[in-house]
């Protein structure tokens, strides 16, 4: 299985990565994450764990291949300071059935949200603080379990 | 070992990283983090409730019961917000 | 909400398609089709009709509207010629959260499949045929119903 | 009324479309299928088997028994294989 991973500062092509997890599928699911424009959101920074971050990526998309047949995997997400409207994520699966695609393309984005270890500061009205973990991001986690 | 600090643990503990002699008698994360927890307001800060906080232990998430020794790289975080 | 709906020959661009949509959102889910590479799948022709595709994919974008707080949908359906390894179908769904993103696009592929008068007709080794619909099509859209 | 062929019913027919005035006593799609089917061997063919055919009027999906008018645009075609 075609497998990437790229944590970078910059933004990414999804077209291109699109193209890049085609090669003979069928179908290609992606998720694209934005960050949302808020009445006062100023700035979003991101940090992550070196090293685990690629390792727990690669783990869950290890898994995700072990649950359905998938052709490749994509996994980007940025970090660094970005501005409200921006893309944050990108998650994309490759399968020769969209069935496939589409859940393995849910799984992986359930479990960056509440694995991968990265954390987000908003910066709001001159005001700097760190985002709280949302318990829906658990819970989401917790049905691939069932 | 080598401990990290990510988001508001590093802000706490004032840095990102340090190496530091297992300490005696400690032999999973709750020691560990009880012993940091002593070492200053800021540490006290960071690991005076373990309900807000995480670690991992060779780069992967650990329980607070998880065996700790010399060689590990171990990191102290809040959950995660990342996707 | 935001709605495109085109019926193209042209291939499209996933990357704008996916800035379209993600005006002010916090998650855009796709789903990209191929034209799958086969042995010897020379050729894929997609007709449809003109008007009634159109209708078909505005009420379902309708559909979805109503069952998910969607903020916009897009599809884009090629026909005319196609090689093997293009890109022949675009759907995709925006919206503040990722679950309701990703049921949307889903929900319009299956229907898509089985409702949307397309039809494509394959060439092989010099013969050309018109492809049978698949009944796993008609179980997928079917399960929306439940 | 306006009929459309699409697909193999089109190369069935020998064409796409044609403008009938509705036939005498045919009050529903079953009805105009069954004329349809004694025009020739091609008609024959494509009308001969409505488990195989798909219908739509004023481009809307539509049961066999739906009931047709003069001003309809009836369409004719194989179960779809889009996307």
């Amino acid at each position: 299985m075609k497998t990437r991973i790229a944590i970078q500062c910059e933004p990414f092509d999804a077209a291109a990565e699109i193209a890049g997890l085609s090669d003979g599928a069928g179908a290609v699911a992606t998720f694209t994450g934005f960050v949302r424009r808020e009445g006062d959101l100023a700035t979003l920074r991101l940090e992550h764990y070196p090293g685990m971050t690629e390792r727990e990526i690669a783990r869950h998309i290890g898994e995700a291949q072990a649950r359905w047949p998938l052709l490749a995997a994509t996994v980007v997400h940025r970090v660094g300071s970005l501005k409200p409207g921006e893309p944050i994520v990108f998650v994309g699966t490759a399968a020769l059935h969209r069935r496939e695609a589409f859940a393995a393309c849910e799984f992986l984005m359930d479990y960056l949200k509440t694995r991968a270890p990265f954390w987000k500061e908003e910066t709001r009205a001159g005001v700097t603080r760190w985002v709280d973990a949302k318990a829906t991001d658990d819970h989401a986690a917790a049905r691939w379990k069932q | 070992m080598k401990l990290l600090y990510f988001a508001w643990v590093r802000q706490k503990t004032g840095r990102g990283e340090e190496t530091v002699p297992l300490p005696a008698g400690c032999s999973n994360l709750r020691d560990l983090a009880s012993r940091l927890a002593v070492r200053s307001a800021g540490y006290a800060d960071a690991f005076g409730d373990l309900r807000r906080l995480r670690a991992a232990i060779n780069q992967e998430h650990a329980d607070w019961d998880a065996l700790i020794g010399e060689d590990d790289e171990i990191a102290f975080f809040p959950p995660v917000t990342g996707g």
